[in-house]
């Protein structure tokens, strides 16, 4: 079991915990962050690989992706939180109906 | 110190793939291997160890946590380690952008939006208790569970069928380096290989400013004013992290930093003012703050237009003039992102906020 | 590969470039009612006059269009229409002399039945939009008619379909949507079977050209087996007989009786029905081949689904004291006469059945006017209702005596000569149960359609009518009464014409003959 | 002239013209309509340029910043991206047109920046060869969809675009660790590279599910369809269109273009059988709701989930004329199914409600509208003369071809619900009583846009074989040899 396999092995722990997560949760807010430390265990896959280049500086182009990916990923969060804020807002609870027909 | 954490996860690496492989670059390693191998090794072995499982832990307890503000501080505390993980896999430039936007802004943005919420459940006053629905859904979800594990371990499995080497792309990345005009590979990357990503990436980031002002604004709330030690932390803090900011975008070029690191800390210092009570007003939705917000994807249009109309590749850079474009789109980036988080931070469109 | 797009793109060209004027003919009779239908969708209701031009000056050109057509197939000429519309697979249209009786009929028909249709509709709302579909209907089964191949023809029997739903929900009642959407569940599910059917038989033989003797037996490979072809056959007979009204594929048509009585008109005996018997015909004749599909063995099936259908729907029609749902039943029955004919395998009866293609349009249409008028004149709906409504009434009961003896089969009308070929087409094939079958739905028919006659002209009238509207000197308007009268003298026409050179009968001999090969 | 339009870039300009076009909107609120309106002109002449060019001397690349795969980035132009394309262009030229008349100006504002962003993202995707260039252009294009669904602002507007978000923030998070282990396991992220080295491998199988189950869940297949008929029937309606005609394509063309070329043939086979499966069961459900939906837009949203389900079909097929009709279908589905939107849209703006049972006299109101609704629906449910007739056509005999009948038989049944559908609606539209509320009239642009929409997808029956013609451009699949 080498460093990088290992890391990358904890990337796939935290993307299943998120998706579990994502899924067992209600609260919108919890479903967020769900969803970030899902990115994040994805990134780790990315970047713990990336290392397999062996002695030599790891492979960049995923650490280029993976940069990319955050800036993407914190987007997207602001305006989910946004979201999220402005159906409170309209339902006083932050979480969605069962039923989107309500 | 650089050189020892290399000598170091050559070793972590090396010894894992004892007889399998020794190449010629490493004929060095092997042979200075059998004395102090194990020690280190094993240090090595407790770090990684430790810090993948608190990964782990930080996750599962800022997602089970029953508090919000809990789980929110839990999360920022995983995006440091996150960081600290970054640089044990020698990603330095992810790490800084971890610490800036990652756990930094994205941690500032879940407050404020904590705050704001509790704000707006007491302004709409409809009732805001929490529901028993959490545990509910969990039992719904017991199967789910089981379902998901075995994902997990099939996603396991294959990570652990990948080959144990390989050089992904960074041979041909080292072998255009020169070309790139600039001498960090990641810039490189970002900017001028890749940096079509990157284009639209930037346009991502406003388009997710578009959202959120698209979204309408929240009925009157406001977070508590910063006390007087804030303020004076923030007086001396703000110009720091904009030196910063400078020195990132600066620095992108040959070492770790760049555009998103730089354009993040001068998110943070906007962050900072917003604290201290400064509020953007409604003239910030105007043209000549619009062009500031637009820096970063106007330039690299123009530049785009630019190599249309020259009839070169799209975003082609002439490798003379490649160091100083990407220093100035960068600082365009850099200008835009720092005040795009900014606004996210703030929320609603500034003229709305005083329209209401 | 791009070199090739091209080609293909200069080939299509070619193809639209070279059509003479043999090839632009079929497409002018599709024209003279599709271009004036469409302008009528966007005339206001007012412009009563240009639409009633339009209308008339299509109905008109369409004939004068047929006729150089038919003139032109007389002398040997072949008129024939390619596009391409699916790779490998063409859009044509073709002129022989089968789609050819179908196209002189329906225009013929179609002129009449405009005149009554401008004068049943005058001043009732909504006309622009009526008379635009219709004109749509009337193209389609045009386009029915010369289809050249078997995707063609679904593709104008889809579009019959689609037409022909806004005329019979025109009314806009409840009841009207009700029948509506009957009518779709019929026809779309049977057109869904049809193009099954199609696309199977494209996957095995590779074309779907009408042919003379039909296609499938050059191009089915050995390999494939009877059994499909059965299948196959079952699917597009069944698919074609909801349109036929084949028991039990008959429900829609009763409903549909509610729309006006143009629109009926032109389901019994002007599109729609002939359609489905008119596809029949084809793919027995020209897709399998008559000979093929006796040895199939499906025929005989198909006779006995025919005979069945003429006696039931008979009966059915007996206990119908509301006239147009007697009428409907009748066509049931009578319609099933061609799928009779056709399917007894034989030339004789061949000709009765197809000469039937005409013979029951001119006489189901009179009825179907004459029941207009009682309706439109008198709001009579019943036939309770009818006493003594021939001295009311006297030409539009004269039309309509004609049409019912006909019916019946009384000599010489044109019924009669389409029973009698198809009696006499059933003993030389050796098949005399159909003549015990004929022989009892004209018994049957007497039955249904006689007492009409006798209440209308020897009853004692109650006096008053239902609905009386005054309509001027005559017994009612000259739009409504002169088109009964016209289709009625045709149908006695035919019949006492019945061997002169042109008339249906020549024409049915002369296709029945390229069938059998004579 | 000739040598110019066979050597620009055209392909560049799709993308950056909806870029400027939104920074520009963005500055100068004003004349947006009219940046607008000329941005989405711009792309349509530079598809047509484009098409001229891919018929003249075939597909080609484009590499990006000069730098060839696998280091750069390179843009694919080929017969099955042209086709893309131009859908979007079509539609979005109509939506844009239609946009003008059906918000209110405070609305319309922030419309149109969200609005252009998405053209350019879906054209970035359509001519993207890069893996995660795609994740990408999928998470713009999925942020500006949810963006342009919260628009109005409603309740259930926000609430439906809330579980879109998540539903497309997870779709791409599954797509890109696919490409991440795609990356590590081949060493690069160009789609033709990749069709040379991928060979079978656990890494690939569990690549190919996550990719396959996150693009699924972006094209709503059953049953992780939960998201759509919320966030389709309670968008705007030019939206709505948007989304149903485009954004639902766009991960759809992903999946394909990863099946065609980089998924290893040998492997696809079990997936597809389970996407076949899928395919029917959203047939039946997409039918069965669309049935027994009370409100016009939700009634069309399902019948997208529904036509999703037939998208699915071509993939245990697998053969050229499958191919070829689902993308007929493709096409002559997204300008049906826009055309219908917009003419919900026009009832909506018209009697200021969609409930299906008080259509009554629609017909004499607003027959275009009517019109346009009726000729969509005649291309949904496939019947002749139309776009969907053709894609049946060729879907039915590939399944019979291939002596897989009973792909065919869902087919005919999705046709049959179709048409119980779309003439429920129709129906009700004939149905003379005097029309409750107050109404108020509808631009004839607005209902005039629709119909072209409709019309447009009626004609696709009549000229099907250019466009498969020039679907072919590229030699992945030969629509004329398929048989």
């Amino acid at each position: 079991m080498t460093t990088e396999l290992l890391y990358a092995l904890v990337g796939v722990g935290l993307f299943s915990l998120g998706l579990y997560a994502l899924f067992v949760r209600a609260n919108l807010l919890r479903k967020i962050l769900a969803v970030n430390v899902m990115s994040s265990g994805v990134f780790l896959v990315l970047v713990a690989l990336a290392r397999r280049t062996g002695a030599v500086a790891p492979d960049p182009v995923p650490h280029a992706m993976v940069i990319t990916g955050i800036v993407v990923a914190v987007s997207a969060t602001a305006f989910a939180l946004m979201l999220m804020l402005r159906i409170v807002q309209e339902t006083g609870r932050a979480e969605l109906p069962d039923t989107w027909s309500e | 110190m650089v050189c020892c954490r290399q000598t170091a996860t050559r070793l972590a690496s090396g010894t894992s793939r004892r007889g399998q492989r020794c190449e010629p670059d490493n004929q060095r390693c092997d042979a200075t291997r059998d004395q102090d191998v194990d020690a280190q090794n094993l240090t090595q072995w407790i770090f990684d160890t430790l810090t993948g499982l608190g990964l782990l832990c930080l996750a599962w307890m800022a997602l089970a946590s029953s508090q919000l503000i809990k789980a929110i501080v839990l999360f920022v505390a995983f995006g440091l380690l996150m960081a600290l993980t970054w640089v044990r896999l020698d990603a330095v430039d992810i790490a800084l952008a971890e610490v800036a936007i990652g756990a930094g802004l994205t941690g500032a943005l879940l407050l404020a939006a904590l705050a704001k919420l509790t704000a707006v459940q007491t302004a709409t006053s409809k009732a805001a208790h929490r529901s028993p629905k959490d545990r509910a859904a969990r039992k719904l979800y017991r199967m789910p569970a089981a379902l998901l594990l075995l994902v997990a371990a099939g996603l396991a499995y294959s990570v652990l069928s990948l080959p144990l080497n390989s050089r992904g792309l960074s041979i041909e990345v080292g072998a255009n380096l020169d070309a790139s005009g600039v001498g960090n590979p990641v810039t490189a990357v970002l900017l001028n290989f890749r940096g079509y990503d990157t284009l639209l990436e930037i346009f991502v980031l406003f388009l997710a400013l578009l959202g959120v002002w698209s979204l309408g604004s929240l009925p009157p709330h406001r977070i508590e004013p910063a006390g007087p030690v804030l303020n004076t932390l923030v007086v001396v803090l703000a110009p720091l992290l904009i030196l910063l900011a400078a020195y990132f975008l600066w620095a992108g070029a040959h070492g770790p930093g760049g555009a998103f690191q730089a354009g993040a800390t001068l998110g943070a210092a906007g962050v900072l003012l917003q604290l201290a009570g400064w509020k953007p007003g409604p003239g910030f939705a105007r043209l000549p703050w619009k062009l500031i917000l637009l820096a970063g994807p106007a330039l690299f249009i123009l530049f785009a237009l630019f190599t249309l109309v020259t009839g070169q590749h799209l975003l082609e850079y002439a490798p003379e003039r490649a160091g100083i474009l990407i220093l100035l789109l960068e600082t365009g980036a850099t200008f835009s992102i720092g005040l795009t988080l900014a606004a996210l931070f703030f929320g609603e469109r500034p003229d709305d906020a005083e329209g209401r | 590969m791009a070199a090739g797009v091209v080609g293909n793109r200069r080939h299509v060209f070619l193809r639209i470039r070279k059509m003479s004027a043999s090839a632009t003919l079929p497409l002018l009779i599709l024209g003279s009612s599709l271009l004036p239908g469409l302008v009528i969708f966007f005339l206001p209701e007012s412009k009563v006059r240009i639409r009633t031009a339009l209308n008339l000056s299509g109905a008109l050109l369409k004939l004068v269009f047929v006729g150089v057509m038919a003139w032109g197939v007389f002398n040997g000429t072949t008129y024939e229409t390619r596009l391409p519309l699916i790779p490998d697979l063409e859009f044509v249209l073709h002129a022989d002399a089968l789609s050819l009786l179908f196209v002189t009929l329906s225009s013929v028909l179609w002129l009449v039945t405009t005149v009554y249709a401008i004068g049943y509709l005058e001043e009732s709302p909504h006309r622009s939009r009526f008379f635009g579909f219709f004109s749509l209907c009337v193209t389609a089964t045009v386009g029915v008619a010369m289809a050249g191949n078997l995707l063609t023809f679904l593709l104008f029997y889809e579009l019959l379909t689609l037409v022909t739903y806004p005329l019979i929900v025109h009314r806009g009642t409840e009841v009207a949507r009700l029948a509506g959407l009957t009518y779709l569940r019929y026809t779309i599910a049977g057109g869904a079977l049809l193009m099954i059917g199609t696309v199977w038989l494209y996957t095995l033989c590779g074309t779907l050209e009408f042919t003379y003797g039909g296609f499938v037996r050059e191009f089915a490979s050995a390999s494939t087996n009877r059994e499909t072809l059965v299948v196959i056959f079952v699917l597009l007979t069944a698919g074609l007989g909801v349109k036929a009204a084949l028991v039990p594929l008959h429900g829609w048509l009763p409903q549909a009786m509610v729309a006006p009585a143009p629109v009926s008109a032109l389901l019994h005996a002007v599109a729609v029905v002939k359609a489905g018997a008119f596809g029949i015909v084809r793919v027995i004749y020209d897709v399998f081949g008559i000979e093929f599909a006796a040895n199939l063995g499906v025929t005989l099936p198909l006779a006995i689904l025919a005979a069945v259908t003429i006696v039931y729907a008979s009966v059915r029609a007996l206990f119908q004291d509301d006239l147009k749902r007697r009428l409907a039943f009748s066509t049931v029955s009578q319609i099933s006469y061609i799928t009779l004919g056709v399917a007894t395998v034989g030339p004789i009866a061949a000709i009765g059945g197809i000469v039937h293609l005409v013979h029951q349009g001119l006489m189901k249409i009179t009825l179907f006017f004459c029941a207009g008028n009682l309706a439109e004149t008198l709001g009579i709906h019943k036939i309770s209702e009818m006493d003594g409504v021939a001295h009311r009434m006297p030409w539009t009961m004269v039309a309509f005596t004609l049409g019912a003896l006909g019916m019946v089969g009384v000599p010489p009308l044109a019924g009669f000569v389409s029973k009698w070929y198809l009696g006499i087409g059933a003993m030389a094939a050796g098949q005399e149960w159909i003549v015990a079958i004929l022989v009892g739905s004209s018994v049957l028919n007497a039955a249904y359609f006689l007492p009409i006659i006798y209440t209308a002209w020897f009853k004692e009238s109650k006096g008053t009518w239902p609905a009386e509207q005054p309509r001027g000197r005559a017994e009612t308007r000259w739009t409504l009464l002169l088109p009964p009268l016209v289709t009625a003298l045709l149908a006695l026409g035919v019949g006492l014409l019945a061997s002169a050179p042109f008339s249906p009968l020549d024409w049915a001999q002369l296709i029945a003959g390229r069938e059998y090969g004579r | 002239m000739e040598v110019v339009i066979t050597t620009f870039p055209w392909e560049v300009v799709l993308i950056l013209a909806p870029l400027f076009g939104a920074l520009s909107c963005f500055l100068w609120p004003k004349s947006a309509r009219y940046l607008a309106l000329s941005t989405v002109f711009v792309s349509v002449l530079s598809v047509v340029a484009l098409a001229i060019r891919l018929i003249t001397t075939g597909s080609y690349r484009h590499a990006i910043g000069g730098w060839r795969a696998p280091l750069g980035i390179e843009l694919l132009a080929d017969g099955l991206s042209l086709l893309m394309l131009g859908v979007t262009a079509v539609v979005g030229l109509a939506i844009t047109v239609y946009s003008t008349g059906y918000f209110p100006n405070r609305q319309l504002l922030r419309f149109w920046p969200l609005w252009l962003l998405l053209l350019a993202a879906l054209n970035a995707l359509f001519l993207s060869g890069d893996l995660f260039n795609l994740y990408v252009a999928l998470e713009l294009t999925g942020l500006a969809a949810v963006a342009l669904t919260a628009l109005s602002g409603g309740r259930a507007a926000l609430i439906s675009a809330m579980r879109y978000l998540f539903a497309t923030l997870l779709g791409s998070m599954s797509y890109l660790l696919g490409v991440v282990l795609i990356y590590h396991s081949f060493g690069s992220l160009d789609i033709m590279i990749l069709a040379q080295r991928v060979v079978q491998s656990p890494v690939v199988w569990s690549a190919m599910g996550l990719m396959s189950a996150g693009l699924a869940l972006k094209t709503a297949l059953f049953p992780l369809h939960f998201w759509l008929p919320p966030a389709h029937a309670s968008a705007p309606a030019p939206v709505s269109a948007a989304l149903s005609a485009l954004v639902v394509k766009a991960s759809f063309y992903v999946l394909l273009r990863l099946w065609l070329e980089v998924f290893p043939p040998g492997q696809t086979a079990m997936l597809g059988e389970l996407f076949g499966a899928l395919g029917v069961a959203a047939i039946f459900w997409g039918g069965l709701q669309a049935l027994r939906a009370g409100q016009l837009k939700l009634l069309i949203a399902y019948s997208t989930v529904m036509q999703v389900g037939y998208f699915f079909l071509a993939f245990p097929l697998a053969m050229a004329a499958a191919w070829c009709g689902v993308l007929y279908l493709l096409l002559s589905h997204a300008l049906a199914k826009a055309a219908m939107f917009l003419a919900a849209g026009n009832i909506i703006y018209f009697s200021g409600h969609d409930r299906i049972v008080d259509f009554d006299r629609i017909a004499n109101q607003l027959p275009m509208t009517l019109a346009a609704f009726a000729l969509a629906g005649v291309s949904i449910m496939g019947l002749p003369p139309s776009g969907g007739f053709v894609a049946k056509w060729l879907m039915v005999e590939a399944s019979l071809k291939s002596g897989q009948w009973w792909w065919a038989f869902a087919l005919i049944i999705g046709s049959l619900a179709a048409a119980a559908y779309v003439f429920k609606v129709v129906g009700h539209a004939f149905t003379q009583t005097t029309v409750r509320g107050q109404t108020n009239a509808v631009p004839a642009l607005m209902e005039w846009t629709a119909l072209a929409l409709a019309l447009t997808s009626i004609l696709l029956g009549l000229v099907a074989s250019w466009p498969l013609a020039w679907l072919e451009i590229g030699g992945m699949f030969s629509c004329e040899s398929a048989r």
